[in-house]
C-alpha cells in the first residue's frame, strides 16, 4: 500500500491529476502549505504503514512459544505523544496568517483601486448561473445604471479585486480551480471577497456547492485582461447596455 | 419448577420471590440477585418483538447489511454515471424512458443524498453501536441482559418507521430528498428549489427524528447498563476496550443527537407549516418568492449548518469511536498479547469525545462563517489528530513483539489501522484552512471520509464479525473464504478511494453528475472510469463475504465457549448464550487484557478465572 | 501462523441445565430508572437548548424585535406559570405520600398534579386558538415562528407529562404498582419537575424578554 | 433516596417561587426598553429570576441537592456543551452586517423589505397584534 501510494502521488503530477496551474497571488501560499502538510504527513504514512506491515510480517513468524507481555511503557507514550503534538501545533500555526489574509475584512486590500468599499463588481449567483453587476457611470452598485454581464467576470490582471458574494435562491459557491479561491454565496448575505490574478486568461468559474439539479453544469467564466483591454472591454459592454436601452430595474 | 441453587455470595441476603421480579436496581452496589423464571415465550415473542438484547443485536445486524446492500448499490449507481455519464444505466435505466434509458440528474442528486444517508444513518451507526452496542455491552459486562430490555426493543422498532420514510421518498411526487445528506437550507426547505424538496425532503426528516429517537433510547441502555450493572469485580478501568468505546459513543449520542433533532424538527416546520427559521427573505427560487407566497421569512442558513454538524461531526466519531473499540480488542486477542498502554487507549478515546465536540466548524471554513470561528475551529480540529496519534500508535505496540495468528479477524483489524491512518491524514490537510479553501467539496473530501468510514469502520464491521460470529451463533465463519474476501475487498477499496485523492487535488467537485461539463476536469474521466471498476470489483467480491455469512450461519463449524481463547468475559459464557447469558457465577479478579502473562501455562488468562 | 479454534467439546461447552439469571448492582448507589430518567433529561435539556440557541440567534439579528406585551396576552400565561408551579408542588406532596406509602394521599396528589397540569395545557391550547382566530400563524413571522415551536414543544412534553402521570395513576389505583414500585412515581415527578423548569426559563425569554 | 421524608419544607419553595414569579412579571412588564430602560436592567433582572427559580425546583423540588453522584457525573456536562453551543453561535449574529437586510426582515404587501413591526403597522394599523393583551 504505501509503496503504491507514494508512488501515484509521485506521478500524479504527469498523468495531470494534480493542481492545475496557480495564477492567483495567494494560491502560492496555498499550494506552499499543502506542500508542507503533504510532506509531513506524507512521512508519517509512509513510516507508520511500514511499520505496521513489517510487525504483521515479522511477528505472524513468530517462533517463541509466548508473546512478550508488557502493559505499556510511559516514555514511549510520552514521546509519541509529544512530537505529534509539536508537529501538529506547528502545522496549526503555518496557516494561521495565509488564513487571515484571505478572509479577514480588517485585511483586505485597501490601497488598491478597489476596495471593501467600493468593489470592482458584484457576483449574483442564481440557479443555475452567473451574473456580473457592474457599476454604472456613477460608479456605484445597486443604482439603476448598473451594467449586467450575464456569466462572464472580466477583472483587470494584476490587481487587487474586491467584489461582492450574492446568491438569489440557494447556496451556490465561488469556486476557480486556478485561483484556489473558493467562497460559498449564502443567500440574503453579501459576502465580500478578493483576489489578484497575475496571468491573462479566462479560466472556468465553478459552483462547488450543491444548488439543485443542474449544479453540474453551473459554469461560468472569469476573464483576466490587462488594465487597458479591461477598461475598453467595460466600455463597450457600457456601450450596449444602454444603447439597446434595457434598463436594469430592481 | 426446581431450581438448582447456587450459593450466593454472603453480602447478597437472598430476597423474597414475589410473583414477578423485585424492581431491577434496587439493590446496593455489590448485590447479586438470582431469580429463576421460566418462560414459554412463542416465536413471534422469541424472535421478533424480542426483549434480549442479543436478538435484538443480531436484528440490528441483518437490517444494517441488507441497507449496506441497498447502499452500495446506489454508489454503483453513482460510479456508473461518474464513468459513463448519460450512458443507458442497467438495472435502474428503464426507469427513464424520456432521457433513453439514462439516469436524469435530479435522480443523480437523489442517489448520492440516500447513499450519504442510508450508508451513515441506517448502515454503520446501526451497526456499531445498535448490533455490537447491543450484543456486546450486556455479554462483556457479564450483565444478563440490558437494563431496560423493553427500552431495548423499542430502540429497535423505532428503526423501521425509519427505514420506512427513508424507503419511501422515492415513490412520492418530486423522488427522494436530493439536497445531499447535509440538507443545507434554502435548497431543503423551499419546495420549488428542486424536486427533492417536494416531499422527499419531509420524509428524509421523519425518518432522520426516528433515527434520533432509537438512538436515544439505545445510548440511555446503554450507559446505564454499563455503569449499574458490571459483574463483581470489574471496575471501569478493568473494562475491554469496546466496552469503553460503546459507553463514550453513547454519552456522545446523548448529548449531540437532541440539538440535531430539534434542528431538524425545526426545518421540517419550516417546510410544512412555512415557518421561517432557515430561509432569509426575498429568494426568487424558480420564479417564485417564498414569503411573497406567504411563508414566513428571514431566517439563518447558516444557522442550519451549526446546529446540523454540532451533531454531525460528534456523529462521524460515533461511527469510529466503536471500530476502535473492536479493533483493539481483535489485535489483542490474535496477536496474544495486552493492549498496549490501556489507560492511554481509555483516556484517548474521551479525549477524541470531547474535542469532537467542538471541531464542528471545520465543514464550515467556506461557509461564510466568521472566519475567526474558522481560525478557532481549525486549532481544535489540528489538534483532535492528538488522541488518535495516540491510539494508532498504541496499536503498534500492541502488535510489536506478538504472537500474531492472522485470522480473518486479525487481518481486517490491521486494514482498519492502516486506513484509518490514510483516511486521518488526509483530514489534517482539510482541517488547514487555507488548504481547504481550495479542497472543500472536493473529491478529496470524498476520499478521506471513505477512507475512515468505509475503509476503517466497515472493516473493522467485518473483523468484529469474523471474531464474534462464533459468540452470536456458535459456529465459525470458514477462515478461508474470510481471507480471499479480505484480500479483494482490500486491494479494491484502495483502488476506489486513494485515487480520489488525485481527482480531488485536480480540483474536482464533489455532488456533479457530469464533472466533464467543465474543460478544467474533462481529462479526469479515464481516472473515474478506473474507480468505477474497481468499485465494480469492490462490490461483486462482497458476494465471498455474503456466501460465507450464510453458509456458516447453518453448516459453519460448531464451536465452543471460547473458540479465539480470549480473555474477555463474553466468552465465559456458552455459545450461543441462553436467556440471562451466564450459567455461572462471575468475579473478576484482573484486568481484560491478560494474555501470554507469565502468571500461567497457556498464553491466555480470563478475567474471571482465579489463579 | 495459521491458527484453528478448537471443536465442541460438550463436557465444557454445553450450557448448564436451569440456572438461575444472575442480575448484579455494580456502581454508584443510585436506582437504575432514576439514573437512566436523568441520562433522559441530559438530552432533553440539550433538545431545548437546540431550540433557544436558535431562537436567540434569530432574535440577535433582528433590527426590532416586537414587544411580547403587545402580542402576547401576558397576564393569563402568568397566571398559567403560577398553575404549572402549583403542580410542581402537589407532584412533591404526591412523591413524599409515595415514600410513606400512604395510597389515600398518593392518589390525591397525583390526581391533583394531572388535574393542574390539564389546566395548564388548556389555557395554552385557549391562547393558541384565539391567537389563530386572530390571524398569528406560525408562518407570519419569526417571532411568531419561534413562538410557536418553543411553546409548542413545551406543551407536547406537558401533555407527555400529564399522559404519564395518569398511567401511574391508574396503576396506582388497580394496585398494579406497589410500595415497591414507588420508585416510579419519583421517575415521573423527576421529568414532570424539569418540564415545570423549561417553562420557568421559556416563559422568561418567550413573553418578557 | 433516604426514608420517609423530603428533608425539606416543600411548603416554603413553592411559596417563595410564587412570590419570584409575581416578581418577574412585574419586572418584565415594568422595565420595558421601549420607557427608555436598558435592555441589560430589563434582561439581566429577568434572568437573575428564571435563574433563582431553575436552581429552587431543581435543587429542591428535583432533590439534586441530596444526590452528589447524578450532578457531578451528569448535570455538570451538560451547561458547558451548552455554552459551547451559544459562544460558537455568537460571532455569526456579530457577522449580521453582511446581510442584505437583518434577521426577521421580511416583504411587506407592497414588496418592499421591512421589519416586523414596520410590517404589522402597516398591515393592521396597530402594533397591537393580539386582543388578549389588555
Ligand atoms: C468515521 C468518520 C470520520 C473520522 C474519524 C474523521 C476524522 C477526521 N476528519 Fe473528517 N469527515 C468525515 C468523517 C470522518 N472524519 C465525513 C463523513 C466528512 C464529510 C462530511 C460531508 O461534507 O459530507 C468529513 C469531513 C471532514 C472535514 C471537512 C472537509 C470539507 O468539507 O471541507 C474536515 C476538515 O477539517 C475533516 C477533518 C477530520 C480530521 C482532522 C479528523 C481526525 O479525527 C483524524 C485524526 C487521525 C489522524 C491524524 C491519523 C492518525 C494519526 C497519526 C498517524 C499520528 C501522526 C499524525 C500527524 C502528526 C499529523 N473531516
Ligand atoms: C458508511 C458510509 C459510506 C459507505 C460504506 C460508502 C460506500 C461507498 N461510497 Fe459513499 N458516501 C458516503 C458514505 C459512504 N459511502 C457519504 C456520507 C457520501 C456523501 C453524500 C453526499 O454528498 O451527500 C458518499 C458519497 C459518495 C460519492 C460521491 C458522490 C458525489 O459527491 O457525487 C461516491 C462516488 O464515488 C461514493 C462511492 C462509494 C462507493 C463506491 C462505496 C463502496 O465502498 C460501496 C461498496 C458496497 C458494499 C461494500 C456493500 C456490499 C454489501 C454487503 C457487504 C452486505 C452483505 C449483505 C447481506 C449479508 C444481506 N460515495
Ligand atoms: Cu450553484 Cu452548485
Ligand atoms: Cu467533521
Amino acid at each position: 500500500v504505501p509503496i503504491l501510494g507514494v508512488y501515484t502521488f509521485a506521478t500524479a503530477a504527469e498523468h495531470g491529476w494534480w493542481f492545475p496551474p496557480n495564477v492567483a497571488t495567494f494560491g502560492g501560499d496555498i499550494d506552499r502549505l499543502f506542500y508542507l502538510i503533504l510532506w509531513m504527513v506524507g512521512i508519517t504514512f509512509v513510516v507508520t504503514e511500514l511499520t505496521l506491515v513489517w510487525f504483521v510480517y515479522r511477528y505472524s513468524r513468530q517462533r517463541q512459544a509466548k508473546a512478550a507481555f508488557t502493559h505499556g511503557n510511559h516514555k514511549l507514550e510520552l514521546l509519541w505523544t509529544a512530537v505529534p503534538a509539536v508537529l501538529l501545533l506547528f502545522i496549526a500555526f503555518a496557516q494561521m496568517d495565509t488564513w487571515a489574509k484571505i478572509k479577514y475584512e480588517r485585511t483586505f486590500p485597501e490601497e488598491g483601486r478597489y476596495s471593501r468599499e467600493n468593489p470592482i463588481a458584484e457576483v449574483v449567483a442564481s440557479q443555475f448561473d452567473w451574473r456580473v453587476r457592474y457599476p454604472g457611470r456613477d460608479g456605484r452598485l445597486g443604482t439603476v445604471d448598473d451594467i449586467e454581464n450575464p456569466f462572464e467576470f472580466v477583472v483587470p490582471m494584476g490587481e487587487d479585486v474586491v467584489f461582492n458574494l450574492r446568491a438569489r435562491d440557494v447556496i451556490h459557491s465561488f469556486f476557480v480551480p486556478e485561483f484556489r479561491l473558493k467562497q460559498d454565496a449564502l443567500p440574503g448575505h453579501t459576502i465580500p471577497v478578493w483576489f489578484n490574478a497575475m496571468q491573462a486568461g479566462t479560466y472556468d468559474l465553478v459552483c462547488a456547492e450543491l444548488c439543485g439539479w443542474g449544479h453540474y453544469k453551473m459554469a461560468g467564466r472569469v476573464r483576466v485582461l490587462p488594465r487597458a483591454d479591461f477598461e475598453a472591454w467595460l466600455a463597450g459592454l457600457e456601450e450596449d447596455w444602454f444603447s439597446n436601452g434595457t434598463e436594469e430595474t430592481e | 419448577m426446581n431450581p438448582v441453587h447456587t450459593p450466593a455470595p454472603p453480602l447478597a441476603p437472598h430476597e423474597p420471590r414475589h410473583r414477578h421480579a423485585p424492581e431491577p436496581g434496587e439493590g446496593q452496589p455489590g448485590t447479586v440477585r438470582e431469580h429463576h423464571e421460566h418462560h414459554r415465550l412463542g416465536f413471534l415473542r422469541r424472535y421478533v418483538f424480542s426483549t434480549d438484547h442479543k436478538v435484538i443485536g443480531i436484528q440490528f445486524l441483518f437490517s444494517g447489511l441488507i441497507f449496506m446492500l441497498i447502499g452500495g448499490l446506489m454508489a454503483m449507481a453513482i460510479r456508473y454515471q461518474l464513468a459513463w455519464p448519460w450512458k443507458v444505466m442497467p438495472l435502474v435505466g428503464w426507469l427513464f424512458p424520456e432521457t433513453g434509458q439514462a439516469i436524469t440528474p435530479e435522480f443523480y442528486t437523489m442517489l448520492f443524498t440516500m447513499h450519504g444517508t442510508i450508508m451513515i444513518f441506517f448502515v454503520i451507526i446501526p451497526l456499531l453501536t445498535g448490533a455490537f452496542g447491543n450484543f456486546l455491552i450486556p455479554l462483556m459486562c457479564g450483565a444478563p441482559d440490558m437494563a431496560f430490555p423493553r427500552l431495548n426493543m423499542y430502540g429497535y422498532w423505532a428503526m423501521w418507521p425509519a427505514f420506512f420514510f427513508g424507503m419511501a421518498g422515492f415513490f412520492v411526487e418530486g423522488g427522494a430528498a436530493a439536497a445531499g445528506w447535509t440538507a443545507y437550507p434554502p435548497l431543503s426547505t423551499v419546495h420549488s428549489a428542486a424536486p427533492g424538496s417536494l416531499t422527499g425532503q419531509t420524509f428524509w426528516l421523519l425518518a432522520l427524528t426516528f433515527v434520533g429517537l432509537s438512538s436515544m433510547m439505545g445510548a440511555v441502555n446503554y450507559v446505564t447498563t454499563v455503569v449499574k450493572m458490571r459483574a463483581p469485580g470489574l471496575t471501569m478501568m478493568r473494562l475491554p476496550l469496546s466496552i469503553w468505546a460503546l459507553f463514550v459513543s453513547a454519552l456522545l449520542q446523548l448529548f449531540a443527537l437532541p440539538v440535531l433533532t430539534a434542528a431538524s424538527i425545526l426545518q421540517l416546520l419550516d417546510r410544512i407549516a412555512f415557518t421561517g427559521f432557515f430561509t432569509p427573505s426575498n429568494l426568487l427560487v424558480n420564479n417564485m418568492t417564498p414569503d411573497a407566497v406567504g411563508a414566513a421569512a428571514g431566517g439563518q442558513p447558516l444557522l442550519w449548518q451549526h446546529l446540523f454538524w454540532f451533531y454531525s461531526h460528534p456523529a462521524v466519531y460515533i461511527m469510529v469511536v466503536p471500530a476502535m473499540g473492536f479493533v483493539s480488542d481483535i489485535l489483542a486477542a490474535h496477536a496474544r498479547k495486552p493492549v498496549f498502554g490501556y489507560k492511554p487507549m481509555v483516556y484517548s478515546i474521551m479525549a477524541i469525545a470531547g474535542l469532537g465536540f467542538i471541531v464542528w466548524g471545520h465543514h464550515m471554513f467556506t461557509s461564510g462563517m466568521n472566519p475567526a470561528l474558522g481560525m478557532t475551529f481549525m486549532v481544535s480540529t489540528i489538534m483532535i489528530a492528538l488522541p488518535s496519534a495516540i491510539k494508532v500508535f498504541n496499536w503498534l505496540g500492541t502488535l510489536w513483539g506478538g504472537r500474531i495468528r492472522l485470522t480473518a479477524a486479525m487481518l481486517n483489524a490491521v486494514a482498519f489501522v492502516s486506513m484509518f491512518i490514510i483516511g486521518g491524514l488526509s483530514g489534517i490537510w482539510m482541517a488547514a484552512t487555507p488548504v481547504d479553501i481550495y479542497i472543500q467539496d472536493t473529491y478529496i473530501v470524498v476520499a478521506h471520509f471513505h477512507y475512515v468510514v468505509f475503509a476503517g469502520s466497515v472493516f473493522a464491521v467485518f473483523g468484529a464479525i469474523y471474531h464474534w460470529f462464533p459468540k452470536m451463533f456458535g459456529r465459525a465463519m470458514n477462515e478461508t473464504l474470510g481471507k480471499v474476501h479480505f484480500v479483494g475487498t482490500f486491494i479494491f477499496t484502495n483502488g476506489v478511494f486513494y485515487m480520489m485523492h488525485q481527482l480531488g487535488i485536480a480540483g474536482l467537485m464533489r455532488r456533479t453528475a457530469d464533472p466533464y461539463e467543465y474543460d478544467v476536469y474533462a481529462h479526469l474521466q479515464p481516472l473515474n472510469e478506473f474507480i468505477t471498476i474497481c468499485a465494480f470489483c469492490l462490490f461483486a467480491w462482497q458476494i465471498f463475504f455474503v456466501v460465507n455469512l450464510f453458509h456458516s450461519l447453518f453448516w459453519g463449524k460448531r464451536v465452543g465457549r471460547n473458540p479465539w481463547h480470549a480473555t474477555t468475559l463474553e466468552w465465559e459464557a456458552p455459545s450461543p448464550p441462553g436467556h440471562g447469558n451466564f450459567d455461572k457465577q462471575l468475579a473478576v479478579h484482573r484486568g481484560p487484557y491478560e494474555y501470554s502473562s507469565p502468571e500461567v501455562a497457556e498464553d491466555y488468562l480470563p478475567q474471571a478465572r482465579l489463579v | 501462523m495459521n491458527y484453528v479454534a478448537p471443536a465442541y467439546d460438550p463436557a465444557i461447552d454445553a450450557p448448564a441445565p436451569h440456572h438461575p439469571v444472575y442480575d448484579y448492582d455494580s456502581g454508584p448507589p443510585v436506582h437504575r430508572g432514576k439514573f437512566a430518567i436523568w441520562l433522559f433529561l441530559a438530552t432533553e435539556v440539550m433538545f431545548f437548548t437546540g431550540l433557544i440557541g436558535t431562537y436567540i440567534v434569530i432574535r440577535m439579528g433582528t433590527r426590532s424585535w416586537p414587544n411580547p406585551e403587545d402580542r402576547l396576552a401576558v397576564g393569563i400565561t402568568a397566571v398559567n406559570t403560577f398553575f404549572l408551579i402549583c403542580s410542581s408542588f402537589t407532584m412533591v406532596k404526591a412523591v413524599e405520600a409515595s415514600m410513606r406509602w400512604s395510597k389515600q394521599a398518593l392518589l390525591g396528589w397525583l390526581g391533583l398534579t394531572v388535574v393542574i397540569g390539564s389546566i395548564f395545557v388548556g389555557i395554552q391550547a385557549y391562547e393558541y386558538v384565539e391567537l389563530i382566530k386572530h390571524g398569528s400563524l406560525p408562518n407570519v413571522d419569526l417571532f411568531w415562528s419561534t413562538f410557536y415551536a418553543m411553546t409548542g414543544f413545551h406543551g407536547l412534553h406537558v401533555s407527555a407529562g400529564v399522559l404519564w402521570l395518569i398511567v401511574v395513576w391508574l396503576g396506582v389505583a388497580f394496585g398494579i404498582l406497589r410500595r415497591e414500585h414507588r420508585m416510579r412515581i419519583e421517575l415521573a415527578g423527576l421529568y414532570w419537575h424539569f418540564v415545570d423548569l423549561v417553562w420557568v426559563l421559556l416563559f422568561t425569554i418567550v413573553y418578557l424578554m | 433516596m433516604s426514608g420517609e421524608n423530603l428533608g425539606y419544607s416543600a411548603f416554603k419553595i413553592f411559596v417563595i417561587l410564587f412570590i419570584l414569579t409575581a416578581l418577574e412579571v412585574w419586572w418584565g412588564m415594568t422595565f420595558r426598553p421601549e420607557d427608555g430602560y436598558s435592555r441589560l436592567l430589563l434582561w439581566g433582572g429577568l434572568m437573575c429570576f428564571a435563574v433563582a427559580k431553575g436552581l429552587l425546583i431543581f435543587m429542591y423540588f428535583m432533590h439534586m441537592r441530596f444526590e452528589r453522584f447524578i450532578v457531578w457525573s451528569l448535570i455538570v456536562p451538560t451547561p458547558a456543551l451548552i455554552l459551547v453551543i451559544l459562544f460558537a453561535l455568537m460571532p455569526d449574529v456579530s457577522f449580521n452586517e453582511q446581510r442584505d437586510h437583518p434577521v426577521g426582515d421580511m416583504l411587506d404587501p407592497t414588496g418592499q423589505v421591512v421589519d416586523m413591526v414596520t410590517r404589522d403597522l402597516e398591515r393592521h394599523g396597530t402594533a397591537e397584534a393580539q386582543p388578549g393583551s389588555e
